[in-house]
């Protein structure tokens, strides 16, 4: 990154006695424990102090976007799953609301009811991976752990409905792969009691911990302003105080009969837009995600939600810019048809991607540790970023 | 406001500049000439009743005998969005890099140039992003042909394509 | 000065209330499954080894077509005028020999797409997941079953049926030239 | 003579007989070589108990399968590996300061075990001024760890390097500023004597008997030295998740093996000074438990503040760097300060 087109250096070391002093170049990652995956950072350090960040990514790509032109509509489905691999649920939903409104389908109630529910199932769990591995970031070990064995629940609704744990492919067009099982309501419900008090257990351990908080607190400071001019999206756009939820704003899917709150952050701790903001924005969201899916089992209607998935998807001619808010943000799929079996092009707005350019901005005058801090706050996912 | 009456604003400002409006389609969108795009982009983000804040998506496409790039904007303020799309020739693409208007562009415009092979005037760090710095050829192009090696290493393994299933 | 104590004082009470919450489940029964000795009953609907009943196959390639990746490979040949391969259990009648119905587990990405597009319900996903090899052939799973002494046998049929075929077309073509000549 | 030769002299009598120097060196063999197996004997145990608590604290079980019982075997096979692992030496490392940094930490740590008092009688080397001896001794590790952090070539270790000397060096003073609390209140520095000043019950106990200070060194003393040993909240030197692994990125085998013998070895070391100065050593909470030998007494009090530093590092995230110096110089140097001038004036009234 050229260093003129980056905002000024936070912090300006005096040397005293014109000693002569070095900048330290630095390659984190790819294989660093806390880079989320393969990501790599050229760093260049004044001691502990972070003078430039270049992140380099491409590590882990695989092609998404040349295989969606190769294989018929249907089959992208599988692919999309692989993009975001914590939050599939909401990849599919993304792309098959999509094709959907393209070929101006609709969709049965069940299949709609059922699609909020393991949408908002899988965003809680996506915001437990990131507050697990935040806390890991930071140094505490246990809080992982606790939010991983309440993720598996998660999982085990999950392949309960769909007979998978990581990568669903269940959203389809027209509807959605399986119905549920009489009980899976009562059992997701079930789920929402008893996940409740864990966020007051996140909370005492790691959410309110002095130690927790002056990591993260006035650390890697995003102003609204910078926010929205870098394309964030998702919980790094709403700790920076601007309430942009797609859920609200755009609504699809059946997201705008249901109650809830945008959560921003208003900088309880320190500024708003800091690391521990963004952390809250995760904490209220699943808050938020659980009044969504009581509402969604009360309201879902008996069914079946298979009836109207077509076998042979055709997609006239066109072009549709779909966003849906997955669990990092806005998730656009620009997706092109000429009218044939397969895409002509499928252009992935993936959140993190943007989310995570903005880290060679904050990151000069931080500290290596609040690097790793920055980095866990922004959440972001290897497999979409590289896609 | 709607595509008609970000299109007539445009149009007022800068007369030459659309080459098409369609808001028959599903979104409606704005062709522009690339000559005037970078001044049409900063007119957009710029003025008060526009206020295009929000560069959503930046995609590159390839539509056989052009390419192109489609920007899709949003205004936080006014909660209204607009299509835009450049054309440019095959050969020498060469687009105005949007990148100082909006920082998004930055990654978008690289990713651009990477599988398109889209030239980015004034972008200032055009390089690969996702692909090796070396990797040859622009693989989204619809005319790219996977090569069989890449530095010695064989791309596709021999064993693979004669898996494939010939029936499909 | 009165920050620096506040501060003192929260960082002590949070670090207590955190010690508590950890001190708490000590005691906690542990979530953990001995997995080889204690295992987990997979849902009926758990997507793991995929799984023909070849008996049941027609031979459309209906899952060969829906599969992303191409990890389903099939080959089949004609049945005899007089051949009877019987029926399947859903009463669709077997018109082709599957001589070779191969999946790569390796290759297979679990998506199930190929399960719902068979016609006889041949095709599906067990919960079986422990096949773990130490040789990745091992992974290319067979089903068809036929020998390879069969399936020669069954080719070269084809071939000569083919041939015959086309000499008949031929004889035929020539007769058909031939026959307006002999009527002028 | 030396009440631990006499102990010696008393049980094998044959050793009389021989020169005074020979059998000196004898003893003091025998003496090192018990350290260093109970070192590695507590080494083995702790990973294990450390495994065990941090998975019950996690709703985990940990290891189960090697050995039978609850995986006691464990960390018996780990050992197994390491010890067979090869031995990396990085091509452009400081080959001989690469080699030898291990055993410079070790032997900084295990040296401080020359003067803990285990019982009435064993204590391997009664000096008079053992409290200041350890406060010097336990200072050195800090430099094997600059000169493997150095050696290494690595960018990282280099970094953990760095932070331990700065972290070890701060700490050092609330460290010493404490345990001088304590001194104060006793006015000894013999180790073996200040358990002895510390006879009768529960109530005689340091820690109680001027309840609210020496609580208040203890609870400097104890956050300070899990700062020396580099645990959690402040093991910056090996911050695994920002430095990779911190100054012993690039070790393997044993001498890895021998990083982690000193970090265990460290921790029993500030536990046992914890219970020596604060809680009686090796006597007995009440008379009536006299019957139960001092070794075990001083061993369960060791054992238990270890317990307290693994709880600690299960519950807590890690400081930054500038955190870290702010709680040593800001926060326990002038807490520990006033307490110093407190008991001092305490003292003098």
């Amino acid at each position: 990154m050229n260093k003129s087109n980056l905002p000024p250096s936070r912090f300006e070391l005096e040397v005293p006695n014109k000693l002569k002093t070095e900048e330290m170049t630095l390659s984190m990652g790819p294989q660093h424990p806390s880079t989320h995956g393969v990501l790599q950072i050229i760093l260049k350090t004044d001691g502990e102090i972070i003078d430039s960040a270049d992140p380099r990514i491409g590590y882990l790509h695989r092609c998404f976007e040349k295989h969606a032109e190769n294989v018929t509509w249907h089959q992208v489905i599988p692919y999309t799953d692989r993009l975001d691999y914590i939050a599939s649920m909401n990849n599919n939903l993304g792309y098959v609301i999509g094709l959907e409104r393209m070929m101006k389908l609709e969709v049965n109630e069940r299949a709609e009811h059922l699609r909020v529910i393991v949408a908002e199932l899988n965003r809680i769990a996506s915001h437990l991976i990131a507050l697990g591995t935040y806390g890991l970031d930071i140094g505490a070990f246990t809080p992982f752990l606790y939010t991983f064995r309440d993720r598996e629940r998660i999982l085990d609704l999950f392949e309960e409905i769909c007979g998978a744990r990581l990568l669903y492919n269940y959203i389809w067009v027209g509807g959605v792969a399986y119905d549920a099982l009489p009980g899976w309501r009562d059992k997701v419900l079930q789920f929402c009691d008893y996940f409740l008090p864990k966020i007051k257990e996140y909370n005492d351990l790691l959410t309110f911990n002095k130690i927790f908080i002056d990591r993260t607190a006035n650390v890697g400071v995003i102003p609204a302003e910078l926010a929205i001019n870098y394309g964030m999206s998702g919980p790094g756009l709403r700790g920076s105080g601007v309430p942009y939820d797609l859920r609200k704003i755009d609504p699809y899917s059946i997201y705008d009969r249901f109650e809830f709150d945008i959560c921003t952050g208003r900088g309880e701790m320190g500024t708003v837009g800091d690391c521990w903001d963004r952390y809250w924005v995760r904490v209220a969201e699943m808050y938020e995600s659980v009044k969504i899916i009581r509402q969604a089992c009360e309201a879902m209607p008996d069914g079946d939600a298979k009836e109207t998935v077509p076998r042979n998807i055709k997609v006239p001619a066109g072009e549709y810019y779909m966003h849906t808010e997955s669990p990092r943000g806005e998730l656009g799929y620009y997706i092109i048809s000429d009218g044939g079996k397969t895409a002509n092009r499928i252009k992935v707005r993936s959140p993190a991607y943007s989310n995570l350019s903005i880290l060679s901005s904050i990151a000069p005058g931080v500290m290596i540790a609040d690097l790793v801090a920055i980095i866990g706050s922004l959440d972001i996912v290897l497999g979409e970023i590289d896609r | 406001m709607n595509a008609r009456e970000i299109h007539d604003q445009i149009k007022e400002k800068f007369p030459e500049a659309i080459l098409e409006f369609n808001d028959t389609v599903q979104q409606p969108y704005l062709k522009i000439a690339p000559q005037p795009f970078y001044n049409v982009c900063q007119f957009l983000r710029d003025d008060a009743d526009l206020d295009f804040d929000y560069l959503m998506c930046l995609s590159g496409v390839d539509y056989g005998d052009l390419l192109g790039t489609v920007y899709h904007f949003y205004s936080m303020k006014h909660t209204h969005k607009i299509i835009l799309k450049v054309e440019v020739p095959r050969e020498n693409p060469a687009i105005p890099s949007i990148c100082d208007l909006w920082r998004t562009a930055d990654w978008h415009e690289r990713e651009v140039y990477d599988l398109f092979g889209i030239v980015f005037l004034n972008h200032p760090d055009l390089r690969r992003l996702l692909l090796p710095e070396d990797w040859e050829g622009y693989p989204l192009r619809k005319d790219y042909v996977t090569p069989e090696f890449f530095k010695g290493i064989p791309v596709l393994h021999s064993e693979m394509k004669s898996e494939t299933n010939e029936q499909k | 000065m009165k920050d620096y104590f506040r501060n003192i004082y929260q960082a002590i009470v949070t670090i207590l209330i955190g010690m508590g919450v950890t001190f708490r489940h000590l005691f906690v029964h542990a979530v953990t499954i001995q997995y080889p000795h204690v295992k987990r009953e997979l849902p009926a609907r758990s997507r793991q080894k995929l799984f023909v009943n070849i008996d049941d196959c027609i031979g459309c390639f209906q899952c060969a077509r829906a599969c992303p990746v191409d990890c389903i490979m099939i080959e089949t040949v004609k049945a005899g005028k007089d051949e009877d391969l019987g029926e399947t259990s859903n009463g669709q009648k077997k018109r082709l020999h599957v001589v070779k119905f191969d999946i790569d587990m390796a290759k297979c990405c679990y998506c199930a797409d190929c399960v719902f597009p068979c016609p006889t319900e041949c095709i599906y996903m067990t919960p079986d997941y422990e096949f773990a090899t130490y040789d990745r052939n091992s992974l290319l799973l067979h089903f068809a079953k036929y020998s390879p002494e069969q399936v020669k046998a069954l080719h070269e049929r084809q071939e000569k049926e083919a041939l015959a075929k086309a000499q008949a077309a031929k004889i035929k073509a020539a007769a058909g030239t031939k026959k307006p000549e002999s009527e002028t | 003579m030396e009440p631990i030769i006499k102990v010696f002299f008393n049980f094998i009598p044959a050793l009389a007989d021989l020169p005074n120097w020979l059998a000196v060196t004898l003893i003091g063999v025998v003496l090192a070589v018990g350290t260093f197996l109970y070192i590695a004997v507590f080494t083995l145990f702790g990973v294990w108990l450390e495994r065990k608590i941090s998975a019950h604290m996690q709703d985990r079980l940990g290891p189960m399968e090697v050995g039978g019982w609850h995986g006691w075997a464990q960390t018996i096979a780990d050992t197994i590996k390491l010890l067979i692992k090869e031995d990396i030496v990085p091509e452009k490392s400081d080959r001989f300061l690469y080699k030898f940094a291990p055993y410079v930490v070790f032997t900084a740590v295990m040296a401080a075990f020359a003067v803990i008092p285990w019982s009435k009688k064993f204590i391997p080397a009664n000096l008079n001024v053992g409290l200041l001896y350890i406060i010097s001794i336990s200072s050195l590790g800090v430099i094997g760890i600059l000169m493997g952090g150095w050696a290494s070539n690595n960018k990282w270790s280099l970094y953990g390097a760095m932070r331990s000397a700065a972290q070890m060096v701060s700490y050092e003073i609330p460290v010493s500023l404490s345990l001088i609390s304590v001194i104060l209140i006793t006015g000894t520095l013999d180790m073996q004597e200040i358990v002895y000043r510390q006879s009768g019950t529960l109530f005689s106990w340091n820690i109680f008997h001027y309840f609210p200070f020496a609580f208040l060194a203890f609870i400097i003393y104890f956050i300070a030295s899990l700062a020396e040993a580099n645990r959690t909240p402040f093991d910056l030197p090996e911050a695994e998740s920002e430095l990779v692994a911190g100054f012993h990125t690039e070790y393997s085998g044993m001498r890895w093996a021998f990083f982690m013998l000193s970090e265990y070895a460290n921790m029993f070391v500030v536990s046992a000074i914890s219970a020596v100065v604060f809680f009686g050593g090796w006597q007995a909470p009440f008379g009536f438990l006299n019957f139960i030998p001092g070794p075990i007494w001083f061993l369960g009090k060791a054992l238990i503040l270890v317990f307290v530093q693994m709880w600690i590092r299960w519950t807590l995230p890690r400081l930054r760097v500038d955190q870290l110096m702010y709680t040593a110089w800001k926060v326990l140097t002038p807490f520990s300060f006033a307490l110093v001038l407190f008991i001092a004036f305490w003292k003098v009234l």
